[in-house]
């Protein structure tokens, strides 16, 4: 009996669940093998094919969205996206998701996040100039919110400050939906020549493989697999599979792959991120057309005894693969010397489409690079979900106008997802570098290039900006997506800058339910509508499913799963850093516009969640020709040398762009005085409104020039005088009186005392 | 003298990362003769610089504590001697930080109060303007400079303390607006607001402001590049 | 045991070290600046933290549920949840009398 | 002692605290958290270093001077030159045989 039972487990590897393998899947290993897989087999599959690293369930959706553009130089399929930025440089940039690691410990899962995006950026030759980062917590009431909250933003900031690496946007959102999964999506961008990119794909036969960096240890085995599971909350297994970053480490290994770089010492090179060996190995054998031998036994391991699966699958960070011209494996060494790194040989580059291990100087086992690499891709099934029935327009006069809008307007301002997100990037160094020119807490970051050892000054710049907005995407994924990418060009726009390319985060529940198929195929539609419409190719990105927890509650398994998170990182040029403008009033006296058209509607908005206590309603659509044209139209204006501050109309409607242009002034304490009649919308529309087609702008010049109405009316948009900045009050109308300094010190106070619980 | 013939010495820590943008302004900037000067190589003379700037970032990480491993570093012997000759010498942020666990400044950096890491516009109140750092700049001016630090928290004993007072080594203090040294205004619990102090021979100085991220119109405070006009200007009137 | 006026004090003393398998990216730098000042002999450095708990043993503790902790009890308690990261890291306590 | 193969490999254990009349704030942010969170018979807190060297003791060591260490006055010259600063700082040394 006995000896049938060993039989039948040696038929049958029931590890492949461990591995987070389907059975479908673990048969179709076993077929394309002819063979039942062992572990070192499972491990390599199961890492390839995992969602992370194979995108099987995204793949078909991904590949409708516009990638191409004359600015585009490389897109999705590298380690990040390139585009020109003229003169022979080029930007480098990508986002990527660090979720699940920085649910289990949050300070060491958001900084390798930090890390890992970063590697991704300097693989490709390019020094990192700038990181973003999009962070979503559970509700600010959640116990656990203040620790999550403290430990990212500290292990972010522990990793880019220690790189050097100004952290200079990003964005911190709160909301019920993330209580049992936050989200920490990382965005890096980087600089380099047109004619000096690395790439994966480059390495030839005979050149010798290379592993630099860290030794390889027992962290975050399982990663990638991890990653593509729900999370199971009592399941303390998993939880050593905690990665720990060292930043000084990664320092180091980017001055010496830099410096390798240069000497052109390098032939091509892979990061080791999710799935480390396996998957820079196999992708570099894939993309360069060629295989490679991988000697186990060479690999520096920092804990002894690792097995062969383990040392593939481990995700120790601060790691390279990299192939050389043999010749030259004597000076990369001694670069990797200087600075203190191992650089050790690790295989050769062979001409067959094969990857051969050896273990104990013997061959251990052979893969076929086409059969690892060309997983399943699945078009799994979706449907509209049951809740958007409910999702209809909003019936405003089913809704009382508050009588205290005064307090009511006053408390919005200090709702934690509008509040100042200061005691957060005050924790980030944003100013090393010397190129932030427009730091965080204002929209967009703008950053300047250097023209080292040449005198001449460069006038241009370049800006950043990232943005997510899930309640609307939950309401409906179609707009809220888009919304995700307008949004990023109206900051753009309103600093003075031209949108050119978006990289992505779709942070996701399970694929396997068609309901989240259903939003994650509508998201990507409307990513795809607005970028075409705006002209801002996805150049590079990344998927995060499984973002769902089950929970034990009064007996029951209860899943929770967050809204639908597609988060946008955009790009834009501009010519001239001088003529950048910033959001906020400048001086008592000056008059405000209003550049757009007003539509009053309140469905979905944060004003009617937070008094109503029912945001349940279907956006307003949202009209991209007319956002094109007003986008040109401010532009037109700021190269006019017209405007002198301008801001678009986001979360908290009108009101809070007015207040924000007033208090965030870091020199002043201003206010406004603004009188607007419309008798065809209620006052709480005109105030909170979120989804409206127009920036507040206030003017350079008193005598308000006949050419700068003349370009409103040339695109065909209104423009009107609202009211005027004035010093210490927020008044509008004879309904909102409050007083600048109070609201002012207090907008600046919420997330701080959030932080301190 | 042309300022191209002053030479300026960088130092480079496995770490450090503030150096490239001392390099823009002492070289771009200034158009003075820079270079940097890699911890482990052999200097020859070292007294053939005219100053050498620590500048900031994580040297060895910060671990240990900041700036203890890179102050017991080999380059450290032969900067002690270029000190002891009288070369001028400023540490930056985590230079500072060097000096002072290097024992060529007095006093401890201990973890900032608020157990953060602290990046903001701070203003400081000039106390000597006698000295190399300080000459092109008035006693009592108010200057704008970013801090970006986690361990700012400058402590000394009290006998040291009083040496200082002595000594006139207080060189700058956090301050507000109006150049009073407030609680408020100091951002990370130094001992009485100090943000950076000077050698006895007033060849040595130490701050933990960033000057070279304030050295242009464009990064919006100008004020630290007078620290580097001072020099320049001492440098030229030797 | 030691008496402050009338009252009981005790010292906890807990150790936290990463564990053996996790990186400890500080110690491998002090070693290399050990190594390169010439402390050849030095095989090997793993840093952790140490912790000084003063606890004064008259006030009685509770815990959520009502029920009395020992002081071992609680130090155990206290390390593993506040003083340690059980992901990473591992520790260790020892009591003594107050010197 | 122990031998690992030829070698004859000790530990020596280094605890590294803040001086008394040094203000530790870590262990009073420590403190804060231990009192809100109902521990109310933790009076003090203070946070120090413990460092584990592996040392060889095959390898002989000379100082700068050329005169041979003993292991204790080896580490403590470590200990005081570079795993502590006098200033703020005082530390307290244990050897044993590898375990
Ligand atoms: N949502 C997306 N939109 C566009 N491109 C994407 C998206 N997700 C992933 N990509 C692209 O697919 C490629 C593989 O991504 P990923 O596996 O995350 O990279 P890495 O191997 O560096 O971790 C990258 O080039 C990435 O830019
Ligand atoms: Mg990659």
């Amino acid at each position: 009996m006995k000896k049938q039972d060993n039989k039948h487990e040696k038929a049958e590897n029931k590890n492949y669940k461990l591995f987070g393998l389907s059975q479908d899947e673990y048969k179709e290993i076993g077929k394309l093998l002819k063979h039942e897989p062992d572990d070192f087999e499972l491990g390599i599959f199961s890492a390839m094919w995992s969602e992370h690293c194979s995108y099987k369930s995204s793949k078909v959706y991904l590949q409708t969205l516009p990638s191409k553009g004359d600015k585009v130089l490389i897109g999705p399929g590298e380690n990040a996206g390139v585009v020109d930025f003229g003169d022979g440089d080029v930007l480098v940039f990508k986002m990527e998701s660090h979720n699940h690691p920085s649910f289990i410990e949050p300070f060491q899962g958001s900084a390798t996040g930090v890390g890992g995006i970063m590697r991704d950026i300097f693989t490709m030759g390019a020094r990192p100039l700038a990181n973003l980062n999009s962070l979503r917590f559970g509700s600010h009431l959640h116990p656990k919110t203040p620790y999550y909250l403290s430990e990212v933003v500290k292990g972010v900031g522990f990793y880019g400050n220690c790189m050097g690496v100004p952290t200079v946007g990003g964005e911190v959102v709160f909301d019920e939906c993330y209580n049992d999964n936050i989200l920490v999506n990382a965005f890096t961008i980087g600089i380099a020549k047109q004619d000096r990119i690395f790439l994966s794909s480059k390495c030839e036969v005979e050149n010798i493989v290379i592993y630099v960096g860290s030794a390889t240890g027992m962290d975050g085995i399982h990663g990638a697999t991890m990653a593509s599971e729900e999370f199971d909350s009592k399941n303390n297994k998993k939880r050593s599979t905690v990665q720990v970053g060292d930043p000084f480490t990664e320092k180091l290994l980017l001055e010496a792959c830099i410096e390798a770089m240069d000497r052109k010492l390098i032939v091509s090179i892979q990061d080791m991120g999710a799935a480390g060996l396996t998957s820079s190995s196999f992708e570099m054998a894939d993309k360069s057309g060629h295989g490679m031998t991988i000697d186990l036994d060479a690999i520096p391991l920092r804990t002894s005894g690792m097995a062969p699966v383990e040392i593939m699958l481990s995700e120790s960070q601060e790691r390279m693969l990299l192939s050389c011209r043999g010749e030259n494996l004597d000076a990369l060494s001694s670069v990797f010397d200087k600075w203190g790194l191992s650089c050790v040989k690790v295989g050769e580059v062979i001409d067959e489409k094969n990857i051969k291990f050896y273990y104990k100087s013997k061959l251990y086992k052979i893969f076929d690079v086409d059969t690892v690499v060309n997983g399943p891709v699945y078009e799994r099934p979706k449907r509209k979900p049951d809740y958007l029935k409910k999702i209809l327009p909003i019936k405003i006069n089913n809704y009382e106008i508050p009588k205290n809008i005064n307090d009511i307007a006053a408390r919005l301002i200090m709702h934690p997802n509008i509040a100042s997100k200061r005691p957060v990037f005050t924790q980030y160094d944003y100013t090393i570098g010397t190129n932030t020119i427009v730091p965080p807490g204002f929209s967009a970051a703008v950053l300047r290039i250097k023209n080292e050892g040449n005198g001449n000054r460069l006038t241009k710049g370049f800006l950043l900006d990232i943005n997510g907005n899930s309640k609307y995407t939950y309401l409906d994924p179609y707009i809220g997506s888009a919304l995700a990418v307008i949004e990023c060009a109206r900051n753009i726009s309103a600093c003075g800058g031209t949108p050119v390319a978006i990289t992505d985060c779709l942070n996701f529940a399970s694929p396997e339910d068609p309901e989240t198929m259903w939003q994650f195929s509508e998201a990507v539609k409307g990513i795809k509508e607005a970028a075409i419409k705006l002209k801002t190719p996805v150049i590079s990105g990344n998927v995060s499913f499984y973002n769902e927890t089950v929970r034990k509650e009064g007996g029951n398994a209860v899943a929770s799963k967050i809204y639908p998170t597609p988060v946008i990182g955009m790009v834009g040029f501009i010519e001239d850093i001088d003529r950048v403008v910033t959001p906020y009033f400048k001086d008592d006296g000056d008059e405000i516009f209003l550049l757009g058209r007003l539509k009053g509607d309140l469905g979905g908005s944060l004003y009617m969640e937070y008094f109503h206590k029912d945001f349940r309603q279907k956006p307003m659509d949202i009209d991209l020709d007319y956002e094109v044209n007003l986008h040109n139209c401010l532009r037109s204006m700021i190269n006019g040398g017209y405007i002198k501050s301008a801001v678009d109309i986001s979360e908290g409607g009108i009101f809070t762009a007015l207040t924000e242009s007033s208090i965030t002034n870091p020199d002043k304490t201003l206010g406004f005085v603004v009188e607007y009649e419309d008798k065809e919308m209620r006052l709480d529309a005109f105030l909170f409104a979120e989804l409206e087609q127009a920036f507040v702008l206030t003017l350079n010049n008193k005598a308000k020039p006949k050419e700068f109405f003349e370009k409103a009316s040339f695109y065909d948009i209104p423009i009107k005088m609202i009211g005027v900045v004035k010093e210490g009050v927020i008044k509008i109308n004879s309904a909102i009186e409050l007083k600048s300094d109070k609201i002012k010190k207090e907008y600046y106070s919420v997330i701080k005392n959030i932080l301190s619980k | 003298m042309n300022n191209n013939r002053i030479k300026a010495g960088i130092t480079v820590f496995p770490g450090s990362n503030c150096d490239f943008d001392v390099y823009y302004v002492l070289n771009d900037i200034f158009g003075l003769n820079t270079s940097y000067i890699w911890h482990k190589d052999k200097i020859n003379d070292m007294r053939s610089y005219d100053f050498i700037v620590i500048p900031g970032g994580f040297s060895y990480g910060d671990y240990l504590r900041s700036g203890a491993l890179a102050a017991r570093g080999l380059i450290m012997e032969s900067l002690k001697d270029y000190a002891a000759n009288g070369g001028i010498i400023l540490g930056i942020c985590n230079g500072f930080q060097i000096l002072l666990e290097a024992g060529l400044l007095a006093g401890a950096m201990l973890t900032n109060n608020s157990l953060r890491f602290e990046c903001k516009d701070v203003y400081l109140n000039v106390l000597k303007d006698d000295t190399p750092f300080t000459c092109d700049i008035k006693k009592g001016s108010i200057l704008r400079m970013p801090i970006a630090h986690h361990d700012g928290n400058y402590f000394a004993a009290h006998d040291i303390i009083q040496d200082f007072n002595k000594n006139d080594n207080i060189i700058f203090k956090y301050c507000d607006s109006a150049g009073e040294p407030t609680e408020d205004s100091n951002p990370n619990g130094s001992l009485l607001n100090i943000a950076g102090i000077i050698g006895e021979n007033f060849n040595i100085m130490g701050l933990m402001p960033h000057p070279e991220r304030s050295s242009e119109k464009l990064m919006g405070s100008e004020d630290g590049g007078y620290i580097f006009k001072s020099i320049i200007k001492y440098i030229k009137g030797k | 045991m030691s008496y402050e006026g009338e009252k009981m004090i005790k010292k906890a003393f807990v150790k936290v070290m990463l564990k053996e398998e996790v990186l400890d990216s500080q110690g491998k730098a002090v070693l290399s600046v050990l190594k390169s000042s010439g402390y050849n002999n030095v095989k090997d450095v793993r840093i952790g933290k140490y912790i000084e708990l003063t606890i004064d043993l008259d006030i009685l503790n509770k815990s959520a549920e009502g029920k009395t902790y020992t002081m071992e009890e609680e130090i155990e308690e206290i390390s593993g949840k506040i003083l340690s990261n059980p992901l990473i890291e591992e520790f260790n306590i020892e009591i003594k009398n107050k010197k």
